[in-house]
């Protein structure tokens, strides 16, 4: 690997936000051929980094050489030139589009001066086929579930064929099945010589693909160490201490049924699931993307609406499509699409912490904000959020942060069941202790948690019980002390008929 | 002789004018009539030698209330006020008292306030002889059709108002629709073709002001001034254009170049504190091919 | 002189306001050049003027920061205004209501208004433009209507809005600024307005925190309706009689206030402070013009150009503050 | 007639169509309504004419389709039609131009408004509702500069373009047909039109696909602005005169037509065929209203409430679909 090219170089790279030293003189080198993996905690400067690289971002001191010769990256197109290539943590989709249209977004195929649909299309075929997604390219991305929606961003990028490929956590929210293939997707690259940039919260991933490792801290690089250098001592350069536990559950007795879930169907998107959650409990749901986990979240908390079946919590029946009676009976949702359904990325730290509690803060229709404040300046603490202060617009937070917000705005509210949805997504080992360690708080205090993860590991070090879904349907449920990666796997792929063909 | 040909206006003698600031609102400038107004006003300040200052309310009393208040700021010696609205043209009046400037109403008058002066002409005759004048033209029978002016101004109001009292004494003349086309070209052009989808035996049009008659002619086409009669109002250089070509059977035509000028006139009178007469009546007078000379010579 | 004593007595406030309120900045340039080309702009009577014929845009303003706030639109508002002086000034003249019933009578009437806007937004789907552009229509012909297209004179204990109080204070500006308190207190203090910006900042995101989002837009039209209502009512008084063709365009006034104000059209943002700026800025212009004597042709032109440089100016300073 | 055959004849395709484009079904629905209310309006005459009383709005509101799938609005067109024509009649008239050279700098100061639009949007920030505000202003009040409040004569040959081709076929529908199929293609063929759709979509995501957001959106202003000079020729020929009052007022029915016609003032949405259905939505109320002499007073509300309707199907549909 040592006598590799090097193709890109940063020196002393500098960037600075309002109130915020986002970079501070990071170096970093990469290679011909190899996979360079980024690691920090959230908001320790990665994402800032890469957006340098891409043409998103000017930086305010330091250089940025492409073999051996100093550029300006001034826009997107200027990268593209260069032979830069990026995935973004944060999707750049354009919703109203075709998944086709997307894939060649801004530089559609052409006759005669116009664009060319059928050839675009047949393109974007070509280009889902590499990555194995199976959607047709006329469908609008709209409609896309996020998992979907990452691997059409990996395609996009893969399509450029770029000498540098950067990837801003691209597996998390991906499940193993998407996640293996994405590896032999990028060994492959690694083969033909192209230089990888790697971020990822997932460390086992590390070791599986990646050559070298750089640790950011608080906008410092402060190490370059080999791929194969054991977790512990990862950790221990990132998070500046050891982590003894990365899942320290600690089971409950469960009681009393908090949630039950009955035949609970609706066309086209998911059918017959039947399910209950008990106090203390902690139950996991499993399932390769599109298993529908997401639409029966949102269906149990009444932000869709379903077509039979009935949700009770504490035995008293919910009103289906009624966001406002789950939660006065108890429910809670973290969603899964931060952006989207989470966050109001214009409105500042405190305001989105405060959203779900704000009717319990109002007296008289008055909302008591500086007590508002104060909670969320405990919640954002224990989170451990990086930001400058409780006024940051949350769309400056880094994407780790961001889901912060999203879980403590929840963990405020004091649900009795709470439905995570992907609630670790994109947040670093340190945080993700911690947010282990309320959720053992909250069941030890006789509430409950259903999660939904498509990181294996973790629904199986915090779940005491694991649901299975596939296409749709429930297949199964495991114990905690069954469920394994493999039989949870076995599971996924079992063969029923699919309840979304309709 | 005609309304236009006594143009020195009431007494003798050239008033001194020297350094004299007047203030004038004129209700809108969208509209060559106003245009007119207002060049007549403007070409007789400059004649006396006193200053100018026109302002248009683009048809809003409101607005037209803040720049009476604004030309108290200026300290103006007299103002000119070319109402929006006659009866919401009162405050702006009490304003201008309030700081003790005369106030002179011109082309529509005020309601509800005093002003020194009210240079006018009279809408609701105005009317009443386009009425007269559109049955000679039908031989006193056929179907016709009214285009309003905007609904709500007083200038529409009234003249609608004349019109029907004056129709009425045709017994067999029909109006047969009355539908707002705004004072406006375009809107006459389109409301007037829609008309004639459902009333193709319409004979006879009265337009509230010239604008919508010159778009109701094109929207008659070749049957204008033949096999349909339409009579305007207003006289302005476009309308007497379509009576000299014939498409146009009449227009009442108000004077608006010597209301301007008589306004500007007496308005120098009363600010050198000078007696002026409570009205200054301009007639109207409906303009016909015969007569067509009296209003293109001024 | 009103304006340049703040600025003097409390120099470090004022900055920070400055820096924090960008519209503000240019509203201050515009008072300093006026002042400097005209000598009947700084004083006190002038700038009472302009007060005064600040406050009715300003009125429909802060109504329509509550409705621009959710990511809507209201162009109804000066339809609405119409309507509801229409219907004070009817009532009490033909059905001899007394004036204080009428008045309620006229608030009503504003707040129906802006709960039809509000249903056909939220739980017809229309796009908030074609739902008030509707109810423009249709307040604009329902006045007209009442009227049979005449004005009718106010009442004349209602008329004294219009007034001025011991001959100095104008009661429009009164009325303009309690009613910019109100909307001030509403928007930062109480439940519905955090939940006005929520909605407008990503309204899934406000639904899935609990807010129940409809009802916050029935309350958010209805206050834009009531807010047009007083704003109708304050120019009739002003005019002493309701006119049909009342506030016509106004819509337009009223929403440039606000975007000048610092709210974006696409919502989650803006100030009551900040509109309140926006409309001075618009009447400052307009009074300026007058007392310039700029030609009446020019003067839109003049206006286009300033209202452009003023937002400039606070978008460049923005970005040089990054 | 025309409606009603093309309805017969090929059924699945027209319901195909009307599954597609819900502001389509509403002006199906709307037109049956009106021929079955009065005789005079399923004539053939009778809807030429409903073509001709479209076409400037359409024109215009095919510009303006551009500019709202980008996530913009543009307020200016009406005032820049008015000084594009004025501009016309005005070279034309008083400096001698001949008029094909005359039309064409009339066209280029279509051009140039949009392009100080787009400069002041993309690169100055303004909010495109405070810079086309201003474009208005600056644009109508040139056009009174120019004309000096009064109508200029149009050349006898542009005014052409207000005639009927072989006493039928009505040039204003005709020239609304090719710059309907010109915004079609472009939206939907050209580099340009596909970027329209991705900056109003997400802008971020364009950027950073290497779309030039700020040389699209000149180019999208530039475009709205050209079509609104077709617009305002077309206007002054059907009358034979420039206006400088010419198309006051018909940003509001222009961004009208382009919302019934689907698309979202939030951008990314719209296209040439939906606009094409919102503008002869309008058309055919207010035609068929004056058929049915509808009283002035109500009109304006029967035109409110059934554009409400009009909207509230479509969206109800939509809902129902799924
Ligand atoms: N536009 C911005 N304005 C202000 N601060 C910003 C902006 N973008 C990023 N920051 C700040 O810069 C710091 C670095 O953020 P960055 O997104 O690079 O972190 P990261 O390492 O990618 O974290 P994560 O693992 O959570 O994605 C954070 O404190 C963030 O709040
Ligand atoms: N193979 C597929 N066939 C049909 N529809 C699919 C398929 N995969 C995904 N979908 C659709 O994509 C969306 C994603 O589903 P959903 O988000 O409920 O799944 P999930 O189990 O939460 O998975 P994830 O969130 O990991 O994507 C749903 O609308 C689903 O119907
Ligand atoms: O007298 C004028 C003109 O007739 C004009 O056309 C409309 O307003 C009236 O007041
Ligand atoms: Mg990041
Ligand atoms: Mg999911």
């Amino acid at each position: 690997m040592s006598q590799a090219r090097e193709i890109l170089r940063v020196e002393k790279l500098g960037k600075r936000f309002p109130g915020v030293v986002a970079l501070d003189g990071v170096d970093f080198d990469l290679r011909e051929g190899e996979v360079h993996v980024l690691l920090g905690e959230n908001g320790a400067g990665k994402s800032t980094l890469i957006k340098m690289l891409s043409g998103a971002y000017q930086p305010d001191s330091g250089r940025v050489l492409v073999d051996g010769e100093p550029v300006e990256i001034r826009t997107a197109a200027d990268a593209q030139r260069l032979g830069i290539a990026t995935i973004y943590q944060e999707f750049n989709l354009v919703p109203e589009l075709t998944v086709g249209e997307n894939l060649v977004l801004g530089r559609p195929p052409r006759r005669f001066g116009l664009v060319d649909t059928r050839r675009m299309h047949e393109q974007a075929r070509g280009m889902l086929d590499r990555v194995g997604v199976t959607v047709d390219p006329r469908t609008r991305v709209a409609e896309l579930g996020i998992a979907q929606m990452q691997m059409l961003e990996i395609a996009k990028a893969l399509a450029l064929n770029a000498r540098v490929l950067i990837m801003d956590e691209p597996t998390a929210v991906l499940t193993t099945t998407e996640v293996e293939r994405l590896f032999g997707l990028v060994r492959q690259l690694r083969e033909r010589g192209v230089a990888i940039v790697f971020i990822t919260h997932h460390l086992e991933e590390i070791a599986q693909l990646g050559d070298r490792v750089t640790v950011l801290r608080d906008g410092r690089s402060v190490e370059q160490v080999p791929a194969d250098t054991p977790e512990e001592e990862l950790i221990r350069l990132m998070v500046g201490r050891p982590i003894d536990q990365q899942f320290p559950r600690q089971a409950q007795r469960a009681g009393e049924p908090l949630l039950r879930v009955e035949g609970l169907t609706r066309a086209g998107a998911f059918a017959d699931v039947s399910f209950e959650v008990r106090a203390g409990e902690v139950v996991g749901v499993a399932g390769l993307v599109g298993a529908g986990r997401t639409e029966v979240a949102r269906a149990v908390f009444g932000a869709d609406p379903y077509d039979s079946g009935q949700v009770l919590v504490r035995g008293r029946r919910l009103p289906g499509g009624d966001v406002r009676a789950a939660m006065e009976a108890g429910l809670g949702l973290v969603p899964e699409d931060r952006k989207g359904q989470g966050l109001v990325l214009g409105a500042d730290i405190a305001e989105n912490l405060g959203l779900v509690t704000l009717r319990h803060a109002t007296r008289a229709g008055f909302v008591d904000r500086a007590g508002q404040r104060e909670s969320a300046g405990r919640v954002a603490e224990q989170l451990g959020v990086r930001m400058s202060h409780l006024g940051q617009e949350v769309r400056t937070l880094s994407g780790g942060n961001q889901q912060k917000i999203v879980i403590g705005k929840w963990l405020l509210a004091d649900a009795h069941v709470l439905i995570l949805d992907e609630p670790t997504r994109g947040i670093d080992v340190g945080a993700k202790v911690e947010i282990y360690q309320l959720i053992n708080s909250l069941t030890a205090s006789g509430h409950a948690v259903l999660m939904i993860s498509s990181d294996l590991p973790e629904i199986l070090g915090m779940s005491d019980r694991v649901l299975v879904m596939a296409r749709g349907r429930l297949v199964g449920e495991l114990k905690a002390a069954e469920a394994t990666q493999d039989s949870v796997m076995a599971l996924a792929v079992t063969e029923v008929e699919d309840a979304r063909v309709h | 002789g005609s309304a236009g040909t006594d143009s020195s206006g009431s007494g003798g003698g050239t008033p001194a004018a020297a350094d004299v600031k007047i203030g004038m609102s004129v209700s809108t400038l969208n509209n060559p009539y106003f245009v007119q107004l207002r060049d007549g006003a403007e070409a007789e300040a400059k004649k006396l030698g006193a200053t100018l200052t026109v302002t248009d309310a683009q048809n809003d009393a409101s607005q037209q209330v803040n720049q009476v208040q604004n030309f108290t700021s200026q300290s103006m010696k007299a103002i000119i006020l070319n109402p929006v609205d006659s009866d919401a043209a009162a405050p702006a009046v009490k304003v201008a008292e309030r700081s003790n400037i005369p106030v002179l109403a011109v082309d529509r008058g005020v309601n509800g306030a005093k002003v020194v002066q009210t240079v006018a002409s009279d809408n609701v005759a105005g009317g009443k002889l386009a009425a007269e004048q559109l049955a000679k033209e039908l031989g006193e029978k056929g179907e016709v059709v009214v285009l309003q002016g905007v609904a709500g101004t007083s200038a529409s109001r009234d003249r609608g108002k004349g019109f029907s009292e004056g129709i009425k004494a045709y017994p067999n003349i029909k109006v047969v629709a009355q539908q707002p086309a705004d004072f406006d070209r375009t809107k006459g052009l389109d409301v007037m073709t829609n008309l004639l989808q459902s009333h193709p035996g319409v004979t006879g049009v009265f337009a509230e002001n010239d604008e919508m008659a010159l778009g109701a002619i094109k929207a008659l086409g070749a049957k204008a001034g033949k096999q349909v009669k339409v009579v305007g109002f207003d006289g302005t250089p476009d309308g007497l254009k379509a009576i000299e070509a014939g498409t146009l059977a009449a227009s009442v035509a108000q004077q608006p170049a010597l209301l301007g000028q008589q306004a500007v006139q007496n308005a120098v009178r009363a600010a050198n504190g000078e007696q002026v007469p409570a009205t200054v009546d301009v007639p109207v007078k409906v303009a016909t091919k015969d007569n067509l000379s009296e209003f293109t010579g001024s | 002189m009103l304006v340049s004593t703040n600025v003097l007595t409390s120099r470090s406030a004022a900055r920070s306001l400055l820096a924090e309120n960008g519209s503000l900045a240019a509203l201050v340039v515009l008072v300093v050049a006026l002042s400097l080309m005209s000598g009947d702009f700084l004083t006190v009577t002038n700038l009472l003027n302009v007060g005064v014929q600040a406050a009715v845009t300003a009125i429909l303003a802060f109504g329509s920061t509550f409705v621009i706030i959710t990511g809507g639109i209201d162009l109804s508002v000066g339809a609405v205004a119409a309507l509801s002086a229409m219907v004070l000034a009817w009532t009490a003249a033909d059905t001899g209501l007394p004036w204080p019933l009428a008045t309620l009578v006229a608030l009503a009437v504003g707040v129906v208004c802006g709960l039809v806007n509000a249903v056909l937004i939220a739980y017809g789907k229309l796009p908030p433009f074609i739902a008030t552009l509707a109810m423009l229509g249709v307040a604009r012909g329902l006045a007209l209507v009442v009227s049979q297209g005449s004005p009718i004179e106010m009442p004349e204990e209602v008329s004294r809005l219009g007034d001025t109080i011991g001959g100095y204070l104008p009661v429009p500006v009164l009325v303009m600024a309690v009613m910019g308190v109100i909307a001030a207190v509403v928007l930062n203090r109480t439940y519905t307005g955090r939940a006005m910006y929520a909605i407008g900042g990503n309204e899934e995101a406000a639904r899935l925190s609990g807010i129940a989002v409809g009802k916050q837009k029935l309350i958010t039209y209805a206050l834009s309706g009531v807010f047009a209502a007083v704003a109708g009512i304050v120019l009739a008084s002003r005019l002493a009689s309701a006119q049909p063709q009342a506030a016509a365009g106004y819509e337009l006034d009223a929403i440039a206030a606000v975007v000048i104000g610092g709210a974006s059209l696409s919502g989650g943002k803006g100030r009551a402070l900040g509109t309140l700026v926006g409309a001075l800025i618009l009447a400052v212009l307009r009074n300026g013009l007058n007392l310039l004597s700029v030609s009446a042709f020019w003067q839109q032109v003049v206006i286009g150009v300033v209202i452009a440089l003023a937002v400039l100016l606070d978008t460049l300073r923005r970005r040089g503050g990054r």
